[in-house]
This record gives structure tokens, C-alpha cells and sequence, in this order.
């Protein structure tokens, strides 16, 4: 574990004692997390599961299968075993192979939990067998990614993160070329608005979304070899994301790891703060779905930026520090390598802030200093943006600035439309222009200056860093679902028991067993 | 001498009266070339533009061309016919819509609002509603004269409804930010139409608000009012308080 | 699967086939209110914009209010009949424009540029003609195959045309970039008129350039060519040696 | 004379042994320039002379009555004695005033050489008594705007300078109270086109200029009543410039400090090097022009900036540097004292320079280091500039950051038209609007930060002053109007005996005299 910032010295004068003791804090509510999480899965995780077993497609009435299949032996009151016993038990007794069993389970010609038992171990070892060459699959369909990307030539640090979201598939491929072709190094499909609260993932392309696509095999499909085709032509790589969050976390992992996407938007807080989805539920599926990331060597970007959209950016600072070593800890919690994490952060000060850019230049050398061998999500101002285009793309340079003064990892750009509009194709170009033109003129700013000792931005990195601190150490005593509750984070409160999709946590029975955990924990602890 | 502005004749002015000066910037779905740029000139000029120029174009991806333009706007309003309408609407401060509304109502107003639709955008109805407010102007919630039910964001049309005709409210306060595709006034106009199925459209005062909504496009919808960027509570209350007087008055 | 795109009936793409998004902006001189908003509106509305809407407006000084605009275009135009014209017009590099002249003018070819009028601009031109001209690619004075006279800025037209005459140019070459008020359609128009005057508009070739002109202003002016932004010297030479070649062609 | 920077220590680490060879070189420059251009005068110099004797007006073919007069004395070959010697002889012949004699010139009534002629101590008593007089009614005026000033607050640097330049001063008052409204501190009324060019100045309201308005008296009257007019009901004085460059660099002189303008555009090598003006005509009609200036408390602003739009701007970079050197010891030579001389800067490297940035505020750092007593007059990108409004709005925003990091005095404001068209009344508050946001977010960040020792600002800046270490002192050899033959300046070169203007030269006789620079030389030794 790396505390320090590789090689210089801390540009911030920071504690390093401080430092420990936030780590310490952060661990700790880790702990208590797996604590609290230990001994339930989801619906969603088993889902994952059966994904990860190869079941996919939709029932005449535009059910999932994975849905159908968990669905039924969850009715029958078996899910405390896990799916993967009855699908394993199934594979034996019937001999076929799991999209064979949710297909004649959808056609009602089977009952998972009717058929007789053959041995436990019998099953384990069926199942662990079949989940492991589909895992071997998918990493080898990686390492031919990770090639291809090595051949393509990975962009240097930052790379330049741009959503696409014009809810049809194929609109968003037109404006990923443009993206592609103005220099964005990832694109992220934006989502569907809510299909968070979805709990279940849609089948097939989808053309009708609203302020984003829905997240569908299909359209990932359609995305990456479109994307693909043009990192061929093109001699670059393009990488892709989208997001986990929500209901369907850990499937939507799977997903992506099948498809080739390169990062994935991984955060339960967001589910629970502003989808209102029940915390536990959040918790559980993050901590699966974060591993199969992990594993397959997804990137995660966490969410942190989001706070500052409903909170005050100066006064909810020490928040974000407190959330991002927690989330920290939670992915590693998962098995998520640090050069997979990329936790959030923004630059959300208002406008008429008196020595703003100061205070997000210390936010944003924080961060780095905090988290040297995490890249970091660094998201453009958005909250304080309105209708003046110019006044938007003005922040924006500002923003560029920060974070090629900084070396963020990941920088989410910034478009003039961003307080009216889902932006318009050329919108994105405009954003991209800028970045271009500021990451060049400014390329060694970071290396160049040094900050007056006891200045402005190091007393406000050292406060903010202070806050979190206190702020952890308040948590690690209540724990996170308490201070969750008095709306430590972007003033919203949630109650441990509320929220959508609780109906779908389920308490592990004895013998419950779940071959992806498994097998990836053993992985990452080999 | 300085030349008059003609009211009855307004264009755009950019640094000479009557030049009409107007910018802009739109993608064509079409290659680039210089058929490209023909073709955003030929757009401009059926817009009415007298001299349209391609300032700056440059290619997106394949198939698809950016232009920005300026062109002389050849079309003039007649802006006396307008003029009525002021700007300052003259809002009232929070003391005097409580008085107002003790002398004129002589109850509690009783509004509920919320997001609705897939919308989780919360922040604008709170800065109508939460006695937190907008920018140091305290919402609805903090006035003595509302009774305040604000029912969060994502929230279904019907559910909305329902509590409004369970509390029996003057009137329904409904928020909408998410707007791709015109959603919003998809959302919108369900609850309209659920209203006026319920019966209560006479009953109950419908406003709403957002970035993209205007007063316009809110009595289009069958709204009684829509509120844009830059509204704080008490604009929204001079509102509710005026129209509520209205109606009381002209049912005794 | 992707829907197509109408090259008959092309409209603006802001996200999705046909929703024709413009972003528009200007001021008009009348006064920060509602009633500008909707003035706004209304040109919006003439220009044929579908569902006109104000992002964005503010107060410049007493009476002038600036307004930043989205509309969805009505207008569409014929693809197909401009596409004739691509953009790649097929430059000849320095040597190919050597042998070219070599090949089919076989003589030096004079030329005669400018800066005009009261322009002090001379950027442009030097990037044209002078040895050093743009961007790594030098101007006409270094091709063998052209005698090259650059006058200048601040040339007046007369001075300009006694010089073609003088040295019995094949092409008068004219930048001119100070714009306001159309100050270059007058200079431009002034030298045609005078080189008409004097008989030899047909035997000489006029060109000219600056960030305004465009293909279509300079013909309109009586030009045979107009270059803007982006012009490099071997495109005009390519269009000098090309021109000049039919020239000869026809007359032998 | 000061030397280091106020308070604290260089941040560019510049050796004072350098600035101290620096302006010794520019000093001895300068020194060169007064012995050349000594023993001479300029029809527009004695043209400034009649103005400051009270005459004004034009004649029936609207020929000013200043160049009626002085063209009246030259036809006869009396100029080198001065036109005061003929107007005071005149006046103590006829009893006239200088204003009543000029419309008898003008009406040909009078012969102001055939007079007969009084003693000469009588005539320059007379004379200078007469122009004594009318500087003090122009220094009480001078007092009264400065009371103003003082009344209704005078804003920090950096000051806001915008430009208006519609061509009609009705259309230019307009955009200048939507500038005022938007915060700029200094309107300057940009000149039409080729105004340089003429060797006199045009009279009365013009409404026809093109890319500027003319500059006429009656000009400068209608600004400055309707900005005095907003300033007292706005309760913040705005400023007002306008250009003394071209053929009338005095006359112009005399009536902006009448019309309480506050700051002047006084540069000849302006129209030297782009107005093909005559290399000592400029300097002689410049010793005087800066000295009226200087005398009435007007702020001069060079021209640096200009080289950068023909030469490049890092290959140029010492060339103004130098030029910067030469220019204070000049206007020194004027009279006009440090605080006064706004020297020129721009920010004009191109975009796609890696590392552009640091450049550009390596350069603007070292401009404020070494004339620490001097507001700088910093210029914004124009040459890079093109139709793409949002890159150029990105430019300007990098470019405000490095005018308030580096505590520039005054600042042209850039806007996102400037690669089209002299601004619509819209683009100057969006300039502005840009210029409120960065000057405020990052106030105080030029205390904030230090260069790294040795690095790319401090090494860039330390090259830069050793190129004009060597070109001073090159020129110190050569004399200035060798090097601007060698076209040192902006790359453009001009010969001694070339150029406009040169017959307007007046080789002064015995018993010249010039009771202008009598007075106020005077009054800067008193
Ligand atoms: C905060 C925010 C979020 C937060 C919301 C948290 C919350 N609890 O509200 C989070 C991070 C969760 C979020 C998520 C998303 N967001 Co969001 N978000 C914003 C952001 C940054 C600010 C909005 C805001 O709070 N403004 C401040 C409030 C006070 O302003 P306001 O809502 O306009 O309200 C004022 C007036 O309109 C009026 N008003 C509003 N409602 C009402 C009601 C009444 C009755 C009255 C009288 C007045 C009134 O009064 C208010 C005060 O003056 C905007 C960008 C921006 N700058 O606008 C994007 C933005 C709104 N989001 C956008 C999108 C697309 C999303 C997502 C759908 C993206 C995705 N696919 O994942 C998600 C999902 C959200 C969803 N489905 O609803 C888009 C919407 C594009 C569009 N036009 O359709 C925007 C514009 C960003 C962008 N350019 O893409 N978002
Ligand atoms: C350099 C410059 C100056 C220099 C000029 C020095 C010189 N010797 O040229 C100086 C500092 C002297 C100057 C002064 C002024 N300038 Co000036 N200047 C510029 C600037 C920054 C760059 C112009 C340039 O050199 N571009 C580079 C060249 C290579 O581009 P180009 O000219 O477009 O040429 C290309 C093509 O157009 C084409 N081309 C051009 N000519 C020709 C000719 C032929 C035959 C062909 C084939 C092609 C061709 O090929 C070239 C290469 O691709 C522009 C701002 C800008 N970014 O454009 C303002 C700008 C042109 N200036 C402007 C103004 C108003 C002035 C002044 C009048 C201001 C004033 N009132 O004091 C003065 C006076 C000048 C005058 N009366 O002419 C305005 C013009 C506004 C308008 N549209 O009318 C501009 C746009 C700035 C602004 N936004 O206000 N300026
Ligand atoms: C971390 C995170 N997850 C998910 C989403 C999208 O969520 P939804 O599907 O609720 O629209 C967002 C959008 O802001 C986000 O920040
Ligand atoms: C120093 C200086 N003087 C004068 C001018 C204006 O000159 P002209 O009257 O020649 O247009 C400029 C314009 O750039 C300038 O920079």
C-alpha cells in the first residue's frame, strides 16, 4: 500500500499521520460493510450468476431470462442456497446446460426445485466447472483486448471521457465517431434515465431512451464493434464505458465484461441517494458487482461528483475525501487493484467564488495525493452551468486547466450545452477542442509550480483533508448505513429500511454457495 | 445625430441599427464539402438571412458537417405590439403574500408537488417547496399561509394526484429536468389529462417549472402557469396567492 | 437499425434524424422583459423555427437585451442537386503546377497582388506571393514558373491596376480583410469597375481573398475566383495555371 | 528608478546584472533618437502648438484651421521658427486671439509673414502666456476628472480596456454603457480605418468610419458626456481612450487630454512599421505627443502587442522585450513619469504549441518584473483567432488567467469574434463576462504560486531577456532606425528617407521656439 505520492513530495504539505488515520477510519467502515453484508445475496447477484453460467435472452413477454430463472426458485423459497445449487443440481439431473434449463423453465416444462438432489460436492464441482470455463472465456476474450489495445497504442493520462446519450443506440455510435474522431479516449453510453430502478436488465437494441440509452447486451454489443472498427481504421483505441449502478449491478458487470467495455460507472451510493434504492440492497450488489469488474480488468469509476450536484461544493469537500477513501477501501474490499480504481471527484464550485479556482486546484492535488496509484474520475462543472453557452465553456477551460495541473486519470469533459441539454454532437467536438488545446498549452503546468507553503491552497487542502478525517472517524464509530442516514452524503438521507428492491435481498442458507465469488476470490488471492 | 430604434420594425442589432445580425451553429447530416457549406447557406437563406456566411465548418465524423454562421436577418417584429407586458411582474415580498393571502384567502393553501415521471431531479421543486429554499429566499414550506407536501422526485403522475385529492389541495406543483425527446411534456401533459379525467381540473391550480419549461409552453399544455430558471418561492406564492384571491372572488 | 438520412430534404442533426436543433444568438435593441422574450420568439417563428426557445437572455444596457436561442428548423434543402461539387478539389503540388505551366502556358506567368484600399492588412497577400508564404509552403515567388509583383498594403486600386498594366499581367490578385459595413465589396467592386474601364477585363484573370470573401462573393463581385481562410499558394496557383491554360487553349 | 520588483523577490529569477545592461542599452537608444531627432519639428507638431494656443474649428472645404495655419506659414518658409513665434507676433499686431487670427488666415485676410514683427521677447511673452494659460484651464479640468475618479472610486487592476469600434460614435456610445454595465474600466474608441493616414484631424460628429470611428473632437466630447453621465449615475468612473498614433500624433494629444480622456494609444512605430509612416517624423511627432500626455496625467499605452501579429510570437518574444526597454527610456525622455507608461504585451503564441501556456506567462511574469512601476498594457489573441467562437472564447479564458496571475496593469479584453469582425455589442459582454469569472476565481493565484527553479517558465523567461539583452545592445551600436530597417520590429523594415509623412519635417532655424515643450518641461524639472 503506497501512502505517499510517487517520487515528489506532497505539493499540499500534507500530514502523513492524517493520512493513516483516514485510511485506518475508511478500513474500518469497510469492515464493518462486509460485516453487515455477510451471509445475503441479492436477486441481482444471483442473476449475475446465472449469466455467468451463460444464460441470456428474453421470454415471449420480454422477460429476461436470468429474471425468469431467479424468479422462479426465489417463489419457491430456494434462493437461500444460491441459484447456482439448483442450476448446478438441474445441469446434472437433466443433463443440459443452463440456457437449456431457463428456457424450459420460461416454457414451465421444469422445476428447479422439484427435481431430485444428487450431491452437494457433485453439484459444487458442475457448476464451479461450468462457471469457470465461462470465465476463462471472457478473460481470454480480455487478454485479446488488452492486445489489441497494446497494438492500437493506449492514450496517456488523462484520458478524455465523453458521454453519448441520445437514447437510440445508433445515433449514440454516430456521435461516438465524432468523439472518437475529436480525440475522446473513452465513451461512456449513458443510461436510459431510471433504469436504475429497473430490476432487470432489458433485452435486444433499444432506439427510445431518454437522456440516455438503456444499458442492453445488445447495444453494448452494437457500440463496441462499431467502436472497434473504427479503432482499426483509425490506428487509436477507443475504450468504452457505461454504468452498473443500480438494481442490476453485478449483471450488468457481466455484461460488460462479455462485451469488451473498458470501464464501468460502479456505485451503489448513487442508487441509494438519488434512486432511493434500499442501502443494504446497494451494498450487497456492489461488493459482487465491483469484483467482477475487478476481475476482468474493468476500470471502476465511483460517483462521488454526484454529491456535489445537491450539495455545496466548498462545504461538502470533506465529504467527497471521506467517501473516496471509503470507496477506496470497499473496492478493494471487492479485489479491485488500485490501478482499477478510479474514484470521483468535481469541479463544482460556484462561479462567483472568490479564489474558486484556487480551492478546486487543492481539491483536485488532494485527490491525487491521496490516491497516487488510483487514477481518478475528474467531472466537469455542470450544477452552476445555465443557458450562457460561453459563460460554460469558460469553466471549462478553467477545468481542463485543474486537471492537466493535476494529472487526473480520467476527465469527464465538459460541453457548453451543460446546463440545457444532453449535448449536441458538435457540442461534444467543442468540449473535446478545448480539452485538446488546454492539456497541450498547459502540459507541464503540474511539474512547473510549486504552492506557497501556508497559502491558500494548501491551508484548504489540509482543512478539507482535516474534515475527512473527523468525519471518518464519526462514521467508522456509527457506521456507514448511520451516517448515510443523517445525510452525511449530498445532503440526502436514507433509512437502512427503505428504499426500492429491498424484496430482493435474501438471507444465504447453509450450504448457499456462489461459483463466481469463488472462484475470483481464490483468483485474487492466488 | 443618433438614429431612432423603429419599434414597430425590430431586428437584430449588432453594431449598426438595422443590421440584423444573428449567429449560428447547427450540423448538417451531410459530407464535407463544399456542397456542405452551399447547402448551410441555402438553409440560411430560406430562413430569411440576406447575406448568410459560413464563418467556420469543419467535418465531425464521416457524413456530418459543423457550420457557424452569421447571416442578416431579413424579418422584423413589431415589438409595440408586445410592449404590454412588462417585466417586473410585480412579485410580492413573503410578508406581503401573507397578508395578502390572510385577507384574501383566510385559510391555509394547501399545495403538493413533487418530480414526477422518471425524473429524479429533485433540487428545483425543493427550492420551491423546503423551507431551505433558493439562494437565502425560504420555500413555500416556511410561509404560514401554505401547507406545504412536498412529495420528492420520481414520482408517478397518479401517486401525485392521489395525494392532492387526499388533501384536498388548492394546487398541484409538478417539477420536470429531464427533457430529451420532449419527455417532459409527455409527463406533463399525462397529468393534465389524469386531472381533468378526475374531474378536478376547475378545483385545483396546475403549475410547473423547470429549466425548459416556459409560461408558454405551460398554458399550451393546459397549465394555469410554468416557471422557468430564475424563479424563487416567493414568485411562485405572489402567484398562487393572486390566482387563489381570484377564484374566491368570483365564487362569492 | 439505423434510420436513414433523406439527402433530398437535409435539416440540422443535433441528436437524432430530423430534429433539425439550431442554436441561435443576438441582441435586439429593445428592452429587457418579457415582452422582448417573446419578440425573440416571434422572430424565432418567422425565421421557421419549430418550438423557438429562449436558453438563456440578459440586459446588454438599457433598451438592448441579448438572447441565446435553440429552434427546430422547418427548412430542408436538396442534397443531391448541390452534391456535384466536392471538396476536394484536386490541388497540383508546386511541381506539378511547374510542369503544368510549363506544359501549356509555356512563358513566366505575371501576377499582381495587393492589399487595397485603405487596408493595412498585408498578411494575407505576402502569404501568397511572398518567398516565405504559409505555413511551409512558399508563395508564387518561388515557383519558376510566375514573375511576381506585391505591392503591398495600403494600395489604392489605381495604383494597382497602372502596375498590372505596366508589366502586362496575366492575374490581379486582391486581399482585402477590413470588412465592416462591407467596406471590401466596395473596394472589390471599385477595381472591377476600373479594370473594365480601362478594356481589359478580358484579359486578365482577378482574384481575390480574405477572411470574408468566399467562391460565391467574389463571382458575384465580377471575380473569377475568390479564396478565403485556409488558402494555401498552391491552390491559387493551381487555379492561375488551370484558368490560364483554357485561356490559351481557346484562343489557339 | 526602480529596479527589482516591489516586496518580494523575482519568481523568474532574473539576474539584475542583465535588466541593469538592458536599460543602459535602451537608455543610450534612446539618447540617440533625441540627438537625432533634435533641431526638428513636424507640421503636426506645430499643428498640436496652434490647438494649445486655443485654435479650432475648419474652414468652408473642411480643412481643420489648425492645418489652414500652419499650412500658411509653411507655404511661406517660416515654419522654423515656429508657428507660436507667428501666431504671437500676429497676436500682438492684431490684438486677435490665435482663433480669431486663424479664421482671418483662413478667410485670407491675413498674411502671418507679412506682419510686420515685434521684439522676439515680446512675442514669446506673449505667446507663452497666452498657451500657459490654456494648460492650466486643461490641468484644472485635468483636476477636477481626477476628483471624479477619486469620488466615485477608482477600480484595481487590472483594468478592463474594451474597444469600441462601430464606425459611429452614436452606435459606439451604445456599446460603450453595455461595456460600462458590464464591468470594463476603460472604453477606447477605436479609430477608422487609415485615420494614421491623415496629416490632419477630421472635425465634428462622424458617423461613417469603418472598423473604428474617427477621431474628432466632437468625438471625444459625446463619449465622455455619456460616460461621465453613466459613471455619476452608476457611481464607477469609466475611463476613456482613444490612439495618438499616425500623422497627427500631438494634435490629437491636446484634444484628448481637452476631452478628459484618461488613457492614449501613443506608439509611432505603429504607424511606422504598419502605416509606412516615416521613421523620424513618427519619433519627433511621438517626443511630443508622449509629452503632452505625460504633462496632463494620460495614461500612454505602446504597441509591442502589434509585432506579435506579423512576427511570431516566440521567436519574436525579445524583440519586444527590447522594444519595451527602448519605449520606457522614451517616454521617459517625454516627461511622462513610470505610472503613466503602459507598456504592450499580448498573448499571441499560437494554439498548438505545447506547453504554450507557460510560455505566455513566463513572458507576461517578466514584463511585470522588469518594469514593476509601469501598469503593462496586455493584448488578447487575435491572430490565432478564427471562426470558431468556442476556441477563441478558450484562448481568451487562459489568457485573463495569465493577466490576473501575473498582475497585469491594464487589459485589452479578448472576444470570441475577434478572428471575424470588430465585435457585436453582445461579444464584448460575453469578453467581459469571461474576464469577471477568471479575474475573481483565481485572485489571488499569482501569490500563490512559484516556479520551479530552473524550469520551463523561469528558463523561458531568463532566454527571452538574454535575446534582448543581445538586441539592445545591438541597436545601441546600430541606432534604432538601423534596426528597424533590419526589420527587427514585427519583421517588417522601413527606411530613413522612405515613407509618409516625410515632407511634413521642418528643420527648426535660430530662434525656434516652442513654448508648449517650454512649459512643461519646465513643470517635469520643477
Ligand atoms: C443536479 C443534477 C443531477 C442530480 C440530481 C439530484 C437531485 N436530487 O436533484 C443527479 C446527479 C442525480 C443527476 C442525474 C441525472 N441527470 Co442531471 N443534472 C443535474 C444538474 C447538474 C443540475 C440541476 C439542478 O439541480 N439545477 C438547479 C435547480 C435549482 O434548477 P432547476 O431545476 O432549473 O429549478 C429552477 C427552475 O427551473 C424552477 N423550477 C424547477 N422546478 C419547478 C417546479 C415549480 C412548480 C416551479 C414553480 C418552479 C420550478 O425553479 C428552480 C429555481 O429557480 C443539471 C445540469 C444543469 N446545470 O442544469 C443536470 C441535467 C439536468 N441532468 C441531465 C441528465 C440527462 C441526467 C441523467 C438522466 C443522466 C443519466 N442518463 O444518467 C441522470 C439521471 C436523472 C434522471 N433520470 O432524472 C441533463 C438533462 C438534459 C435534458 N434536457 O434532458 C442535464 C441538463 C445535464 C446535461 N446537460 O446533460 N442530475
Ligand atoms: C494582423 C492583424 C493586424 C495587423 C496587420 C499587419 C499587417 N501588416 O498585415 C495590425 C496590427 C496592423 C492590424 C491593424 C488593424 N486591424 Co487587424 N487584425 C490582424 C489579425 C490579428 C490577423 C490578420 C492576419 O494576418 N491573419 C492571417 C492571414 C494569413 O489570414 P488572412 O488574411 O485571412 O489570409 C488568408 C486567406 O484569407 C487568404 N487570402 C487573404 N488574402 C488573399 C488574397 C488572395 C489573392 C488569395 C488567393 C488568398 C488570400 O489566404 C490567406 C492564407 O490562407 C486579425 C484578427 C484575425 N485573427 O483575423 C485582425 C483584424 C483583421 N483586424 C481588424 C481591424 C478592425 C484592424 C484595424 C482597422 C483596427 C483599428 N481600427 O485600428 C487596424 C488597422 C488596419 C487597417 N486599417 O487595415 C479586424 C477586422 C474586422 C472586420 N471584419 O472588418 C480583425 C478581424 C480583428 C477584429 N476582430 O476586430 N491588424
Ligand atoms: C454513479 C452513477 N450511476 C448511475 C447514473 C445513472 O443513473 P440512472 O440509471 O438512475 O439514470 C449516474 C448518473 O449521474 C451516476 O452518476
Ligand atoms: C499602436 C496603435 N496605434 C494605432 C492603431 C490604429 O491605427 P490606424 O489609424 O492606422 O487604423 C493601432 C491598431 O492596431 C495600434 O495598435
Amino acid at each position: 500500500m503506497s501512502t505517499s505520492t510517487p517520487g515528489a513530495h506532497s505539493k499540499l504539505d500534507l500530514d502523513p499521520g492524517v493520512i493513516a488515520a483516514c485510511r485506518q477510519a475508511a478500513k474500518q467502515i469497510a469492515d464493518q460493510v462486509s460485516e453487515r453484508i455477510a451471509g445475503h445475496t441479492t436477486v441481482s447477484v444471483e442473476r449475475g450468476v446465472t449469466r455467468l453460467l451463460g444464460v441470456d435472452g428474453a421470454d415471449a413477454l420480454e422477460a429476461p431470462l436470468p429474471n425468469v430463472l431467479v424468479d422462479h426458485v426465489h417463489d419457491r423459497g430456494g434462493l437461500g442456497r444460491g441459484i447456482a445449487y439448483w442450476v448446478g443440481n438441474a445441469m446434472i439431473q437433466t443433463g443440459r446446460t443452463p440456457q437449456q434449463i431457463a428456457e424450459a423453465v420460461s416454457a414451465g416444462e421444469l422445476d428447479l426445485c422439484g427435481l431430485e438432489l444428487a450431491a452437494e460436492e457433485a453439484i459444487r464441482e458442475r457448476v464451479t466447472e461450468e462457471c469457470g470455463t465461462r470465465l476463462r472465456e471472457i478473460s481470454g476474450r480480455f487478454e485479446e483486448r488488452r492486445a489489441m489495445r497494446e497494438r492500437l497504442g493506449d492514450a496517456p493520462a488523462p484520458l478524455r471521457y465523453v458521454l453519448t446519450a441520445t437514447g437510440d443506440v445508433y445515433e449514440d455510435v454516430v456521435h461516438a465517431k465524432a468523439v472518437a474522431e475529436a480525440g475522446g479516449d473513452i465513451v461512456a453510453v449513458i443510461r436510459s434515465t431510471a433504469q436504475s430502478l429497473l430490476d432487470y436488465v432489458p433485452y435486444g437494441p433499444t432506439t427510445e431512451g431518454y437522456g440516455g440509452t438503456f444499458a442492453t447486451q445488445a447495444n453494448f454489443r452494437i457500440m463496441r464493434e462499431a467502436m472497434d472498427e473504427w479503432s482499426e481504421q483509425h490506428g487509436r483505441y477507443v475504450r468504452l464505458s457505461s454504468f452498473c449502478s443500480g438494481l442490476c449491478m453485478s449483471e450488468i458487470a457481466v455484461m460488460g465484461a462479455w462485451e469488451g467495455f473498458d470501464n464501468m460507472v460502479n456505485d451503489a451510493l448513487y442508487g441509494i441517494l438519488y434512486r432511493d434504492i434500499n442501502i443494504v440492497r446497494g451494498l450487497i450488489d456492489q461488493r459482487i458487482s465491483r469484483m467482477i469488474n475487478g476481475y476482468f480488468g474493468v476500470v471502476i469509476n465511483t460517483g462521488e461528483d454526484n454529491y456535489l450536484r445537491t450539495a455545496d461544493a466548498l462545504e461538502a469537500a470533506p465529504s467527497v475525501t471521506a467517501s473516496q477513501f471509503i470507496n477506496h477501501q470497499l473496492a478493494r474490499a471487492s479485489g479491485v487493484p488500485d490501478a482499477q480504481i478510479a474514484l470521483g471527484d468535481a469541479f463544482e464550485i460556484d462561479i462567483p467564488v472568490t479564489n474558486g479556482l484556487l480551492y478546486e486546484w487543492a481539491q483536485a492535488q488532494l485527490t491525487r495525493e491521496l490516491f497516487p496509484d488510483c487514477p481518478v474520475k475528474y467531472m466537469p462543472p455542470t450544477r452552476h452551468m445555465d443557458g450562457n453557452l460561453f459563460r460554460t465553456h469558460a469553466a471549462d477551460t478553467l477545468f481542463n486547466l485543474v486537471t492537466i495541473a493535476t494529472g487526473q486519470g480520467v476527465q469527464t469533459i465538459g460541453v457548453p450545452t451543460e446546463g440545457i441539454f444532453t449535448p449536441h454532437i458538435h457540442d461534444r467536438v467543442l468540449g473535446l477542442q478545448n480539452v485538446d488545446y488546454v492539456f497541450n498549452a498547459a502540459r507541464d503546468l503540474g511539474e512547473e509550480v510549486e504552492f506557497k507553503p501556508g497559502g491558500i491552497i494548501q491551508t484548504h487542502a489540509q482543512r478539507v483533508l482535516a474534515g475527512a478525517q473527523e468525519l471518518l472517524e464519526r462514521i467508522a464509530q456509527t457506521g456507514l448505513l448511520q451516517a448515510i442516514e443523517g445525510a452525511t452524503f449530498g445532503d440526502v438521507s436514507r433509512r437502512v429500511d427503505d428504499g426500492r428492491g429491498i424484496e430482493g435481498i435474501v438471507t444465504t442458507e447453509d450450504g448457499y454457495f456462489n461459483p463466481v465469488v469463488e472462484l475470483m476470490h481464490e483468483a485474487s488471492y492466488a | 445625430m443618433p438614429r431612432e430604434i423603429d419599434l414597430t420594425a425590430v431586428k437584430p442589432y449588432a453594431d449598426h441599427r438595422g443590421d440584423g445580425l444573428v449567429q449560428l451553429s447547427f450540423t448538417l447530416p451531410v459530407p464535407y464539402s463544399l456542397a456542405a457549406r452551399k447547402a448551410a447557406l441555402e438553409l440560411a437563406g430560406k430562413m430569411g438571412f440576406d447575406e448568410p456566411e459560413v464563418v467556420h465548418y469543419e467535418q465531425l465524423t464521416e457524413g456530418y458537417t459543423y457550420f457557424v454562421m452569421y447571416g442578416a436577418c431579413a424579418h422584423t417584429v413589431d415589438f409595440t405590439a408586445l410592449e404590454g407586458e412588462g417585466f417586473n411582474i410585480e412579485y410580492m415580498t413573503e410578508d406581503e403574500i401573507e397578508s395578502f393571502a390572510a385577507e384574501h384567502v383566510g385559510r391555509k393553501i394547501v399545495v403538493v408537488g413533487a418530480s414526477t415521471g422518471s425524473d429524479t431531479h429533485s433540487v428545483g421543486i425543493d427550492a420551491m417547496l423546503n423551507l431551505k429554499g433558493y439562494h437565502g429566499h425560504h420555500g413555500l414550506e416556511g410561509y404560514r399561509s401554505f401547507e406545504t407536501y412536498n412529495l420528492g422526485s420520481q414520482v408517478p403522475n397518479s401517486v401525485l394526484l392521489a395525494k392532492a385529492i387526499e388533501v384536498d389541495a388548492d394546487a398541484i406543483l409538478v417539477s420536470q429536468t429531464v427533457t430529451q425527446q420532449n419527455l417532459h411534456v409527455q409527463n406533463l401533459t399525462e397529468l393534465v389529462e389524469m386531472v381533468e379525467a378526475e374531474g378536478r381540473r376547475r378545483e385545483m391550480i396546475l403549475a410547473c417549472g423547470g429549466p425548459r419549461v416556459s409560461g408558454e409552453l405551460a398554458k399550451e399544455l393546459g397549465y394555469d402557469a410554468g416557471f422557468s430558471k430564475g424563479t424563487y418561492p416567493h414568485h411562485l406564492a405572489t402567484f398562487i396567492v393572486r390566482e387563489l384571491a381570484a377564484r374566491v372572488a368570483s365564487t362569492t
